[in-house]
C-alpha cells in the first residue's frame, strides 16, 4: 500500500532470483543452529530459487558451489549466512563476481559471532538465524549494481616511532626502494632495546646487534629521520593521509652538527647535574647533550628547561635569555651549529600507509608502595640494573647500591611487579619472567652475589626459553614461587638488621619465609605508554581493554588496525620481547609494501549522493560531514556530494529532511526491509 | 507462536566499534540473550530516528543503538549528531507514551564484547519487566473500529433496503458515558 | 560543622580515655558531636563470625538511628566500629537481597534506611574537613622534642581506603607534625597489633605487639600515637607479659587526640592521660 | 456527452478546504461548467439518499477534506469511495490527519470530557453528552459514534490521489482539476504537489547559512522575526526543509515559519522523525547537558514536528492509550 | 621420632559441593579466581601460626575438602587485618572467606569446643543480643572462666590495674529499646528470603 506520502516505491517490482547459504562452519555454527531447518525456512522466502546449507562456505568449494549455481540457477542475488562480514564479506563477494553477477548483489548475514557463539539454546539460535537471513533476503532483493573505487596509494610510509620496531620496519621498507619518514619523539632513535646491555636468550649484546641497525636509518637516502618530533594532525584516508609533524627545537641544526661533543665538554656547567633520563635518573648530564654515545642521529641537544641561556617567559615557556657566556657556541666555531633562536616547526606530509610503533611504558613500581619503591633506596626497578650492567651506562657496568658503590651480596628479584594483578595490570607482560632471569645471571656474573627470583609462575614460552630456565637452575639461582607480601627494612633478627627483607611464601616448600637481601629488584611490567588513547584517536584506531593497541584480528590481521592503511608493530599491541617485535615490524612493512605496490585501494562503494532533482538546497546537510564532502552548488541552489571525500558515514543520508540524498548499499529502503526482515516473525 | 512472550530488541551498530564489539563478544564466547537482532550501519549517525520508530511499528518491544564512545568516531563524530536526535527523539516518545527504557543509545568501544553482552542482557531485562509493546497489535486493534463498522455498514444497508430505520442500534454503537 | 556521634561499647569502656581527649578536642576546634541516641554495639568483627546477617542488621539500626536522627555524617573513633559500618553499607548496595531483608527488619520497629549516611574517621573529619592549617593555629604548646611513632592499625584505611593511602597511610604525619611533633617513619604504621588475639591466643597476639613497641623504640620514639581503642589498650596493658616473654619494651602508646589536647595546651588529666599504664612524659618545653 | 460529476464532502475540518474551493472564485465557474456537482453539503442541498442511489463508480472524481473521527464520516467515506471513480483526499486532515489528528495524543474519553464539561465555555452543569440514540417522543434519533483515534482517509478507504496543504492552494486545487479533467494523471496514490521540499521556492533561502549550528531555538510569539532572513537562521523551527513545496511559501510571506502542512516528501515515511533528525542533528553542542539546553528550546516536539501528520506519522497515536474507550 | 602419617587425599576425603557452596555466597564468588600466588599468606601477620596458609585455605576451599578446612585453626587465627584482602591480586576478599567459614564451622560444631576464638565470637553475640552493648569487663571474665578458669586468676592483677585506671568494670551496659533490637533479629532470623539473606 501506498504509505500516503506519495511513495510507492517502496518494493521492487519484480523479485530477482535469489540463491541462499547457511554455513555449517564446522560445528561453530551447525553446533548450535539447525542449519537445515534454516536452509529449508529461507527456500520458502518469496524469490528464493535455491537454499543449501554447507559445511565450509569460505572454503574452495564452498565458493565454487556459489559460482556453479549461479549460472546454473540463473541467480540474481546471493546470500550468505556464516560468520562476521567482517570477516568474509569480501570473499564472498568475490565468489559471487567470479560468477558474473555484480558483487554488491550479494549480502551476508552473521550467525557465528552474533549467534551461535553468543547463545546456547538451540531453538532460540536457529529462529534468531531464520529472522536475520529472512531480513537479508528482504535487503538483497533491492540490492543495486556497484562500483568498487580505486583510489592510488602515495609509496609514501610513515613511521611513527623508533624503537626496534619502528627502525626494522624502516629499513624493511627502505631497502625495498620505498620512501619511510621516521618521527620519533625523543632526540634519539632505539626505543627501549638501547637501554639494555645484553638480550635474553641468547645474550647477545644489545648494542652490538642494534647500533648497525641504527646507523642504518640514520645513513639510508630513502629514510628520512625525524628526531624530537610528534605526530599532531592526521587527515585524509588509506592511501592519501596528510600529516602534521610538530617539530621540537633542539637548539641544534641537525644540519652543521657533526656530533663532535666540543660543546658538551665547553659547557658552563663543568660537572653534568640534572637528571639523565635515558639512565633512568641514575647518571647525570649537562644541558647540551647527547643520550648515548651511539645515538642516532649524531646530534647534540639543548634541554632549554635547565640551559642557563633560557628564562621562564611570562606565559610559562622557555625564552632565550642571553645569559649565558655560551662557551659551547664557541666550542663549535666555525661548525656553527647551535641555534638558540630555534622555534617548534610544524610540517605537513602526505604518505599512503602508516605504521605505529610507539612501543610500552614500563608500570611504574611507586604504584605498588608495598615494595617500597622510592622509600627504600636499594629497591630498583629492572630498567635500572639493565643501565647499570651496561659497560657504557652510569656506572660503567657495575652493579651497586644506591650509594654508587657498594656491591650486593644478595639479590632479590620480584616477577609480575605491577602484571597479573587486577588492582594494577591484569595482563602477564610476557618478557619479565626471561629479562629477570637475564638480570639474574647478569648480576651474578658482575657480583657473584647469592640471587633470588620470587615469581608466581615462570613463563618461558619461546625458543630457547625454557633452555635458559635451565640454565639459570645450574647456576644456582634460586627460584621461590610465591608472589611477595611485602618489602621493608624492619628486622626482626639480627641477620635482617641493615638489609631489606622480603616476606613470602614459598608456596612450594610451603612455609611464610622472611629473606634479607642488600638489593631489590622489580620485575616492573609493561604497560600502555600513557598517551596512547590520544595516539589512537590520532590515527582513528581502537584500544583494547588494556589500552594497547587494537589489532583487526588477532590471529588473521595481526598487524592490521581497523583502519584501513594504518599498521601496528611492537609493544604498542601487547608486551612482547624483541624477536615478535622484530617479526611484526617485518609484517607491517610487508602489509603497507604490499599496499603501495598493488598501487591502489579498493574503496567500499558505500558513498552518497544527492537526488539532485530532489534537494530542496535546504543546506541542512552541509555542515554535518566531518569531511566537508558536501558543498551547495550555488547556481544551481542545490547540495552535491564530492564521491571522492566521501567516507560513507550515512550521517547526511539520516538527516537530510527531505529523504534527498542517497547512501550506496545503506539506503533507507534496505534498511526499512532489513527491519522488517528480523521482525517480521509467524 | 505458543512459547511464552519473549522481548523483541533490534539493534543498530555502527561498524566500527558497536558491531565489532558484538563479534568480539562472539569470539570471546560470551553467552547473552537470544533476543537481539543486529542491523549494521557504518556509523551511529546513519541511524534516522524513522528506523527506530519502525522497528517499534514493526513489533520490536525495545531499540538499541550502539556507537562509539564521544571522540572515538570512525567519522569523526557522527556518533555526536546521533546523540542529539536521541535527546530529542526520546523526548518526542515518551510524549507519545513510550517507556524510556525501550530506546537506549550505548557508547560501546570495539574492545567492550562485554558491554554488549552487559547492555544486551539489561535491556532485554527491562524490556521483558515492561512487557510486549505490541505496536502491529495494537495497530490491528484500532483498526478493528473500522472493519466492524465497514461489516456493520454492509448489514445496515441491507436492512435499510427492507425496511425505514426501525430504532433498532446496532452492536458497535456505544454511549459516549 | 556537626556529625552524629557513634562511640561504641569501647569508648565506654577500655577506651574512655579515647572519648574524654576527643571531645573536647573537636569542640575546640568547633566540631559538635552529637552522640546517637540509643546507639547499640556496631556487631563488631565477632559478630560476622556467627552470622553476617545480623551483624548487618545490627550495624544498619545505628545506621537508621542516625538517618532517624538527621545526621548527615556519622562520626566513629574506634576503628573496628568505623569499618563496620562501612562495611555494611557497602553490603548492602552490593546485595538487594541483603538490603530488602535488613530494611523489612528494621521495618518492623518503624527503622529506615532510605539513604546513604557517610561513615567517617575522626582522622579524616580533622584532614578533610576542619584541615591542618586550622589545627595549627589552634597549637599554643607545640609538642617539640617529642618523637611519635603514628600508628594506624590494620582497619581505618584497610579494605576501605577512603580517607589514605592503604599501605603507607599519612594523615596521622601530616596531623603530629602540625603539633610541632617529630614523626619517626617506621614501616609497622599499619601492620596488625595483634589485639583481636591477645586474649585468647597470647602467643600470636603478643608477640605481634611486642614486635611493634621493640620496632618504634628501636627507631627512637618516645610515644605510638593511636587511632583505635583496642590497639591503645593492646599495646599499653601487656608490658609485664612482654616483658616475661621476651624483653620489656616499655612505651607510653596514646591517642592522637591526647596528643592534640596537649597541643592545645588542655591539662593532662582531662584528657585522660592517667589512664594509661606507662605515663607519657613531655620533653620540657624547649626556649623557642 | 454528460458532464461528469463531481462531489465535494468533509469529514473532521474546520471548513478551510471548502473555503479554498470557493476561493477558485471565477475559476470555479470555469469549472462548474465543465461539471456537474452531485453532493457539497456546504453549499447544495442533496440528501445522502440521492448518493445512495446511484450506481456504484457513476460519480467521476469526489473530493474529501477532513479528517476520519466518527462513524458517520467513515461511513460516508465508504459510500463515496463505492459510488466515485476517482477519491480524492483533499487537505492535510484528510491526506494526514491534520489539526484533529493532535488529538490523537490524548484518550477519548479527556477530549470528550473537556469539550462537554471542562471546557471554560462550556454551561453543562448536568454533564449531558451525545448519545448515540435517544429516546426522544417515540422517536430515537441516532449520533454517530465517535472514535477513539483520528484517521486519515486513506487509513479508512482506498484514496487515488492527495492534495496536500491547510488548506491547498487554488492553484493547486486548479492544477488538479485541470490533471482530472484533461485525464493527464500522475500515478495512483501521487500527491498531487512538486515532489521537493519548500525551501526550494522560499525567498529567503539564500539567506540561510551553509553552516548552520543552532545554539538556540525560539518560537514566533517570543521574538520578531527579521522578515528577510530564513527562519533557522533565526533559531525559529521552520519546517520548510522537511515539507513538499506548491504552497508558494505563504506562510514565509506572512512572516511565519512553515509549520509543515503540506506534508513530507515521498522520499520519507515519517515527517516529523525527520525534521527532527535534521534539526537535531545540527545542534551546536557536543556535550550531554549542552544539547539538552537547546534542545529544550524546543518544548513541544510532537506538537512542532506532528502538526499536521499525527495520524500518517509511524506512531499514528499516542501508544498507550487504550482502544476501548478511556484510556487513562 | 616422629610419627609417620600417610598424607594422600582420597576422592571419599572430599565433600562435593562444598567449595561451590561457598563460592555462592556473595563476597566469596571470586575464590574461582585464585591463582595461588600466596601473597595473602606473605601479608598475613598470622599466617606463621596457622596450620594452613590462606592461600591453601583457598585451595582446600575449591577443591571440596571440607573437613579440613573447618576443623583448621587457620580460620580462628584469621584477625580480620584485611592485608591479604587488600594485597591479593585477583582481588578476592579472603577476609570475607574467612568470616563464612568461621560460620559454618560453628554451625556444624567443627571447632575444637576449648578454643577460645570461638567461644569469644559466640559470648560476645550472646552479650549483644541480649543486651545491645558490649560490657568489656563481663565479656572478658566470661571467656576466661569458660576457657580458662586456670588462668583466669593469673589475669586478675591486669582487671584490678584496669579497674584502677578506669577502665574495667563489670557492670552490665544495656540500649533502652531492647524490645526493637530482639524485634530485628527475629526478623532477620526469619526465612523469608532465603535463609540468612545472603542470597
Ligand atoms: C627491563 C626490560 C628488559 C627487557 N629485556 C629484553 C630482552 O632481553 N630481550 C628481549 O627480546 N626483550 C626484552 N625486553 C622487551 C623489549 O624491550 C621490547 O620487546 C621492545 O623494546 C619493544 O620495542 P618497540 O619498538 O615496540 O617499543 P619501544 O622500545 O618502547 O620503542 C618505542 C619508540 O617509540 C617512541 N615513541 C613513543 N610514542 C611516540 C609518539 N607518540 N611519537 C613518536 N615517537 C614515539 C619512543 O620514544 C620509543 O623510541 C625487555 C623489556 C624490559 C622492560
Ligand atoms: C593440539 C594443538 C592445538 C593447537 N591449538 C591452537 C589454538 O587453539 N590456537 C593457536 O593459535 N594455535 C594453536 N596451535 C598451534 C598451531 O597449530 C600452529 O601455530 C600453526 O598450525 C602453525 O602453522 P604453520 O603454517 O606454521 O604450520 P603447519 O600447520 O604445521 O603447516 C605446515 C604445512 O607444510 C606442509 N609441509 C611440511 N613439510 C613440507 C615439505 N617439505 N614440502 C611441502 N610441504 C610441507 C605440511 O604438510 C603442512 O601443510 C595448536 C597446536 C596443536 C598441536
Ligand atoms: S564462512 Fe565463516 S562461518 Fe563459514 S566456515 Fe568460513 S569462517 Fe566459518
Ligand atoms: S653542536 Fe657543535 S660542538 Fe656540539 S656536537 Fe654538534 S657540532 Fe659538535
Ligand atoms: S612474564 Fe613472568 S614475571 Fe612477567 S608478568 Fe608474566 S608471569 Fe609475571
Ligand atoms: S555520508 Fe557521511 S561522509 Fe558521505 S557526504 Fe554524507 S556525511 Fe559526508
Ligand atoms: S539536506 Fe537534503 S534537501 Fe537539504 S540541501 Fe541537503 S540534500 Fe538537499
Ligand atoms: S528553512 Fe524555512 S525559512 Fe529557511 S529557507 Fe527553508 S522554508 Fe525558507
Ligand atoms: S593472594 Fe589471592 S590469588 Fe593469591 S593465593 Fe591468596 S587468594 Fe589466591
Ligand atoms: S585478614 Fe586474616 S587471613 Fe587476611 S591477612 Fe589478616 S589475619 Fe591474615
Amino acid at each position: 500500500m501506498a504509505n500516503g506520502n506519495g511513495n510507492n516505491r517502496t518494493s521492487p517490482e519484480r523479485r530477482p532470483r535469489i540463491g541462499f547459504y547457511v554455513c555449517h562452519c564446522g560445528v561453530n555454527i551447525a553446533g548450535t543452529v539447525d542449519c537445515a531447518e534454516v536452509a529449508r525456512y529461507v527456500g520458502t522466502l518469496p524469490g528464493v530459487v535455491l537454499s543449501r546449507d554447507y559445511k565450509y562456505m569460505c572454503s574452495d568449494p564452498g565458493q565454487e558451489l556459489i559460482q556453479k549455481d549461479i549460472a546454473e540457477y540463473k541467480l540474481e542475488r546471493v546470500v550468505v549466512a556464516s560468520c562476521s562480514p567482517l570477516l568474509h564479506e569480501h570473499t564472498f563477494r568475490t565468489a559471487v563476481e567470479k560468477g558474473g553477477l555484480n558483487p554488491f548483489f550479494f549480502h551476508m548475514v552473521n550467525i557465528r559471532e552474533h549467534n551461535s557463539w553468543v547463545h546456547t539454546d538451540r531453538a532460540e539460535a536457529t529462529a534468531k538465524a531464520r529472522d536475520l537471513a529472512r531480513a537479508a533476503i528482504e535487503r538483497v532483493a533491492r540490492h543495486k549494481p556497484l562500483e568498487t573505487k580505486r583510489v592510488p596509494i602515495k609509496p609514501v610510509t610513515l613511521i611513527v616511532g623508533g624503537g626496534i620496531a619502528g627502525i626494522h620496519a624502516a629499513l624493511t621498507l627502505a631497502n625495498a626502494g620505498k620512501q619511510v619518514i621516521l618521527v620519533e619523539r625523543e632526540p634519539t632513535i632505539g626505543g627501549h632495546m638501547a637501554k639494555f646491555d645484553k638480550t635474553f636468550p641468547t645474550l647477545d649484546c644489545a648494542a652490538c646487534i642494534l647500533t648497525p641497525k641504527m646507523s642504518a636509518v640514520g645513513a639510508h637516502p630513502n629514510i628520512r629521520l625525524l628526531t624530537y618530533s610528534e605526530v599532531v594532525k592526521v587527515d585524509g584516508f588509506v592511501g592519501n593521509y596528510k600529516v602534521t609533524i610538530r617539530r621540537k627545537p633542539r637548539y641544534i641544526d641537525e644540519e652543521k652538527c657533526v656530533g663532535c661533543q666540543d660543546c658538551i665538554s665547553a659547557c658552563v656547567f663543568k660537572q653534568p647535574k640534572f637528571t639523565d633520563e635515558f639512565n633512568e635518573g641514575l647518571g647525570k648530564r649537562k644541558p647540551v647533550y647527547i643520550p648515548f654515545p651511539q645515538a642516532t642521529p649524531q646530534v647534540v641537544a639543548i634541554d632549554s628547561n635547565v640551559c642557563l641561556n633560557f628564562r621562564n617567559g611570562p606565559d610559562g615557556s622557555r625564552v632565550v635569555s642571553d645569559k649565558c657566556k655560551k662557551t659551547c657556541v664557541e666550542a663549535c666555531g666555525d661548525r656553527n651549529a647551535i641555534d638558540f633562536t630555534q622555534k617548534e616547526r610544524f610540517e605537513e606530509i602526505e604518505v599512503g600507509t602508516i605504521i605505529v610503533a610507539t612501543g610500552f611504558q614500563a608500570f611504574d613500581a611507586k604504584r605498588l608502595p608495598a615494595y617500597g619503591y622510592g622509600r627504600y633506596p636499594n629497591v630498583f626497578t629492572a630498567l635500572e640494573v639493565e643501565r647499570m650492567v651496561n659497560a657504557s651506562g652510569p656506572t660503567g657496568g657495575h652493579v651497586v647500591l644506591r650509594d654508587g658503590k657498594t656491591e650486593p651480596k644478595t639479590v632479590g628479584i620480584i616477577h609480575c611487579v605491577g602484571s597479573r594483578d587486577k588492582k594494577t595490570n591484569r595482563w602477564c607482560s610476557r618478557v619479565c619472567c626471561m629479562y629477570s632471569m637475564k638480570l639474574a645471571h647478569l648480576i651474578k656474573e658482575h657480583t657473584h652475589a647469592e640471587v633470588y627470583n620470587f615469581y608466581i609462575d615462570i613463563r618461558t614460552p619461546g625458543k630457547g626459553y625454557e633452555e635458559f630456565y635451565n640454565q639459570l637452575l645450574d647456576e644456582g639461582v634460586h627460584f621461590v614461587r610465591g608472589r611477595v607480601g611485602e618489602v621493608t627494612d624492619w628486622a626482626i633478627t639480627p641477620e635482617e638488621e641493615g638489609k631489606l627483607v622480603i616476606r613470602v611464601e614459598d608456596t612450594l616448600a610451603g612455609v611464610v619465609r622472611r629473606i634479607p637481601v642488600d638489593m631489590v629488584v622489580l620485575a616492573t611490567g609493561l604497560e600502555p605508554r600513557s598517551d596512547a588513547q590520544e595516539v589512537r584517536r590520532l590515527f582513528n584506531m581502537s584500544c583494547g581493554s588494556e589500552g594497547f593497541f587494537l589489532e583487526r584480528h588477532p590471529k588473521l590481521a595481526p598487524v592490521s588496525t581497523f583502519n584501513d592503511g594504518v599498521y601496528i608493530a611492537g609493544a604498542c599491541q601487547g608486551p612482547k620481547d624483541i624477536p615478535d617485535t622484530v617479526a611484526q615490524a617485518g609484517a607491517a612493512a610487508a602489509e603497507a609494501l604490499s599496499l603501495i605496490d598493488k598501487g591502489y585501494v579498493e574503496q567500499e562503494p558505500n558513498t552518497a549522493f544527492v537526488l539532485e532533482d530532489e534537494c530542496s538546497g535546504c543546506k541542512s546537510c552541509i555542515p554535518l560531514c566531518p569531511y566537508s564532502a558536501i558543498q551547495f552548488d550555488d547556481a544551481r541552489g542545490k547540495a552535491v556530494i564530492n564521491e571522492a571525500l566521501c567516507k560513507g558515514c550515512g550521517t547526511c543520508v539520516g538527516s537530510c529532511p527531505s529523504g534527498s540524498i542517497v547512501q550506496n548499499l545503506f539506503d533507507d529502503e534496505e534498511i526499512f526491509s532489513e527491519i522488517e526482515g528480523v521482525l517480521a516473525y509467524e | 507462536m505458543n512459547k511464552e512472550w519473549q522481548p523483541r530488541l533490534v539493534a543498530f551498530f555502527c561498524n566500527w566499534c558497536t558491531y565489532t564489539a558484538a563479534d568480539l563478544a562472539g569470539v570471546s564466547r560470551l553467552k547473552y540473550a537470544p533476543n537481539v537482532r543486529v542491523i549494521r550501519v557504518m556509523c551511529s549517525g546513519r541511524v534516522d530516528p524513522q528506523f527506530i520508530l519502525d522497528a517499534l511499528a514493526k513489533g520490536a518491544d525495545g531499540v538499541l543503538v550502539g556507537g562509539c564512545h564521544p571522540g572515538d568516531c570512525h567519522y569523526v563524530e557522527g556518533n555526536y549528531k546521533m546523540l542529539r536526535r536521541y535527546h530529542l527523539l526520546k523526548r518526542m516518545l515518551k510524549d507519545m507514551g513510550i517507556e524510556e527504557q525501550r530506546v537506549r543509545l550505548e557508547w560501546i568501544s570495539a574492545a567492550e564484547g562485554h558491554k554488549v553482552r552487559q547492555v544486551v542482557n539489561e535491556m532485554t531485562e527491562q524490556l521483558r519487566a515492561l512487557g510486549p509493546l505490541g505496536l502491529p497489535q495494537k495497530f490491528e486493534e484500532w483498526d478493528r473500529e473500522v472493519e466492524r463498522l465497514a461489516a456493520d455498514v454492509h448489514a445496515r444497508e441491507a436492512a435499510d433496503a427492507a425496511a425505514a430505520c426501525a430504532g433498532r442500534t446496532s452492536a458497535e454503537e456505544v454511549t459516549h458515558a | 560543622m556537626k556529625y552524629g556521634y557513634f562511640p561504641g561499647c569501647s569508648l565506654k569502656g577500655t577506651g574512655r580515655a579515647y572519648e574524654e581527649s576527643l571531645l573536647p578536642v573537636l569542640r575546640h576546634l568547633g566540631v559538635e558531636l552529637v552522640e546517637l541516641e540509643d546507639w547499640n554495639c556496631c556487631g563488631a568483627t565477632a559478630y560476622m563470625a556467627v552470622d553476617e546477617g545480623k551483624a548487618c542488621a545490627l550495624a544498619a539500626r545505628n545506621l537508621a538511628l542516625a538517618e532517624r536522627g538527621g545526621f548527615q555524617q556519622l562520626m566513629a573513633p574506634c576503628s573496628a566500629c568505623y569499618l563496620v559500618l562501612n562495611k555494611t553499607q557497602h553490603y548492602l548496595d552490593e546485595s538487594p537481597a541483603m538490603r530488602r531483608k535488613v530494611e523489612g527488619a528494621l521495618g518492623t520497629v518503624s527503622l529506615k534506611l532510605s539513604r546513604q549516611t557517610p561513615v567517617r574517621h575522626p582522622l579524616d573529619v580533622l584532614l578533610h574537613d576542619v584541615g591542618v592549617e586550622a589545627i595549627r593555629q589552634k597549637v599554643t604548646r607545640p609538642l617539640s622534642g617529642l618523637r611519635v611513632a603514628p600508628y594506624y592499625g590494620c582497619q581505618v584505611v584497610r579494605p576501605y581506603a577512603t580517607f589514605d593511602d592503604q599501605a603507607n597511610p599519612t594523615s596521622m604525619d601530616q596531623l603530629l607534625k602540625a603539633l610541632g611533633a617529630e614523626v619517626v617513619d617506621w614501616p609497622l604504621k599499619t601492620k596488625c597489633c595483634g589485639g583481636s588475639l591477645t586474649g585468647t591466643l597470647p602467643v600470636a597476639g603478643l608477640r605481634l605487639a611486642y614486635l611493634l613497641l621493640k620496632e618504634a623504640k628501636k627507631r627512637g620514639a618516645d610515644a605510638i600515637a593511636t587511632v583505635c581503642p583496642l590497639c591503645q589498650f593492646n599495646l599499653d596493658a601487656y608490658h609485664d607479659k612482654i616483658a616475661a616473654r621476651w624483653e620489656p619494651v616499655r612505651l607510653p602508646t596514646v591517642y592522637f587526640t591526647q596528643l592534640m589536647g596537649l597541643a592545645f595546651g588542655m591539662p593532662a588529666h582531662t584528657l585522660g592521660l592517667q589512664r594509661g599504664f606507662v605515663p607519657l612524659e613531655l620533653p620540657a618545653p624547649t626556649a623557642a | 456527452m454528460p458532464k461528469p460529476k463531481v462531489a465535494f464532502y468533509w469529514c473532521a475540518s474546520c471548513g478551510g478546504c471548502e473555503e479554498t474551493v470557493v476561493d477558485l472564485a471565477e475559476d470555479i465557474l470555469g469549472v462548474v461548467e465543465k461539471v456537474d456537482i452531485v453532493l457539497w453539503p456546504v453549499a447544495m442541498d442533496f440528501k445522502y439518499k440521492d448518493v445512495e442511489a446511484m450506481e456504484d463508480g457513476s460519480i467521476f472524481a469526489t473530493l474529501i477534506n477532513g479528517a476520519i473521527r466518527t462513524s458517520e464520516q467513515e461511513h460516508l467515506a465508504q459510500l463515496l469511495r463505492r459510488k466515485s471513480r476517482y477519491l480524492i483526499a483533499y487537505g492535510a486532515c484528510a491526506q494526514m490527519g491534520g489539526i484533529p489528528a493532535l488529538a490523537n495524543q490524548f484518550p477519548r474519553e479527556q477530549v470528550l470530557r473537556f469539550n462537554y464539561e471542562e471546557a471554560p465555555s462550556v454551561d453543562n452543569p448536568s454533564k449531558t453528552r451525545p448519545q448515540t440514540v435517544v429516546e426522544d417522543n417515540g422517536r430515537r434519533p441516532r449520533l454517530p459514534a465517535f472514535r477513539n483515534v483520528v484517521r486519515t482517509l486513506d487509513q479508512v478507504v482506498d484514496v487515488d490521489y492527495f492534495i496536500p496543504g491547510c488548506p491547498p492552494t487554488p492553484n493547486l486545487t486548479k492544477a488538479a482539476f485541470d490533471a482530472l479533467l484533461s485525464g493527464n494523471l500522475p500515478p495512483k496514490g501521487s500527491v498531487i504537489a512538486p515532489d521537493v521540499a519548500l525551501c526550494h521556492e522560499c525567498p529567503r533561502k539564500a539567506s540561510k547559512p551553509t553552516d548552520v549550528a543552532f545554539t538556540q531555538f525560539t518560537r514566533p510569539h517570543l521574538t520578531l522575526a527579521d522578515p528577510g532572513k530564513c527562519f533557522l537562521a533565526q533559531g525559529l523551527v521552520c519546517m520548510g526543509p522537511a515539507t513538499r513545496s506548491g504552497c508558494q511559501a505563504a506562510c514565509i510571506n506572512g512572516n511565519m515559519p512553515c509549520t509543515g502542512c503540506f506534508g513530507p516528501t515521498s522520499r520519507v515515511r515519517d515527517h516529523g522523525a525527520k525534521m527532527l533528525s535534521s534539526l537535531s542533528a545540527n545542534v551546536a553542542a557536543r556535550d550531554e547537558q549542552g544539547i539538552r539546553q537547546i534542545l529544550d528550546g524546543i518544548p513541544d516536539p510532537v506538537g512542532t514536528f506532528y502538526r499536521y501528520g499525527m495520524a500518517r506519522s509511524i506512531l499514528r497515536r499516542r501508544v498507550d492509550l487504550g482502544v476501548n474507550g478511556n484510556g487513562h | 621420632m616422629k610419627e609417620i602419617q600417610r598424607t594422600i587425599k582420597y576422592e571419599a576425603d572430599r565433600v562435593p559441593g562444598f567449595g561451590r557452596e561457598v563460592m555462592s555466597v556473595p563476597g566469596c564468588e571470586k575464590l574461582k579466581d585464585c591463582i595461588q600466588c600466596g601473597t595473602c599468606s606473605g601479608v598475613c601477620p598470622l599466617s606463621i601460626y596457622m596450620d594452613h596458609s590462606p592461600r591453601q585455605v583457598m585451595a582446600l576451599v575449591r577443591e571440596d575438602f571440607k573437613r579440613e578446612v573447618l576443623s583448621s585453626c587457620t580460620i580462628w587465627l584469621c584477625a580480620s587485618c584485611y592485608a591479604c584482602t587488600v594485597e591479593c591480586p585477583q582481588q578476592i576478599r579472603i577476609t570475607d572467606i574467612m568470616y563464612e567459614l568461621k560460620q559454618r564451622a560453628i554451625q556444624e560444631g567443627f571447632y575444637p569446643k576449648r578454643f577460645p576464638i570461638p567461644v569469644l565470637a559466640q559470648e560476645f553475640n550472646r552479650m549483644v543480643h541480649d543486651h545491645g552493648r558490649i560490657s568489656e569487663g563481663r565479656l572478658v571474665t566470661k571467656l576466661f572462666l569458660k576457657t580458662k578458669p586456670l588462668e583466669a586468676a593469673g589475669m586478675a592483677g591486669l582487671g584490678m590495674r584496669l579497674m584502677k585506671t578506669g577502665r574495667f568494670s563489670l557492670k552490665q551496659e544495656n540500649i533502652r529499646d531492647r524490645g526493637d533490637l530482639a524485634r530485628i533479629m527475629e526478623a532477620m532470623d526469619a526465612p523469608a528470603s532465603g535463609g540468612n539473606g545472603k542470597d
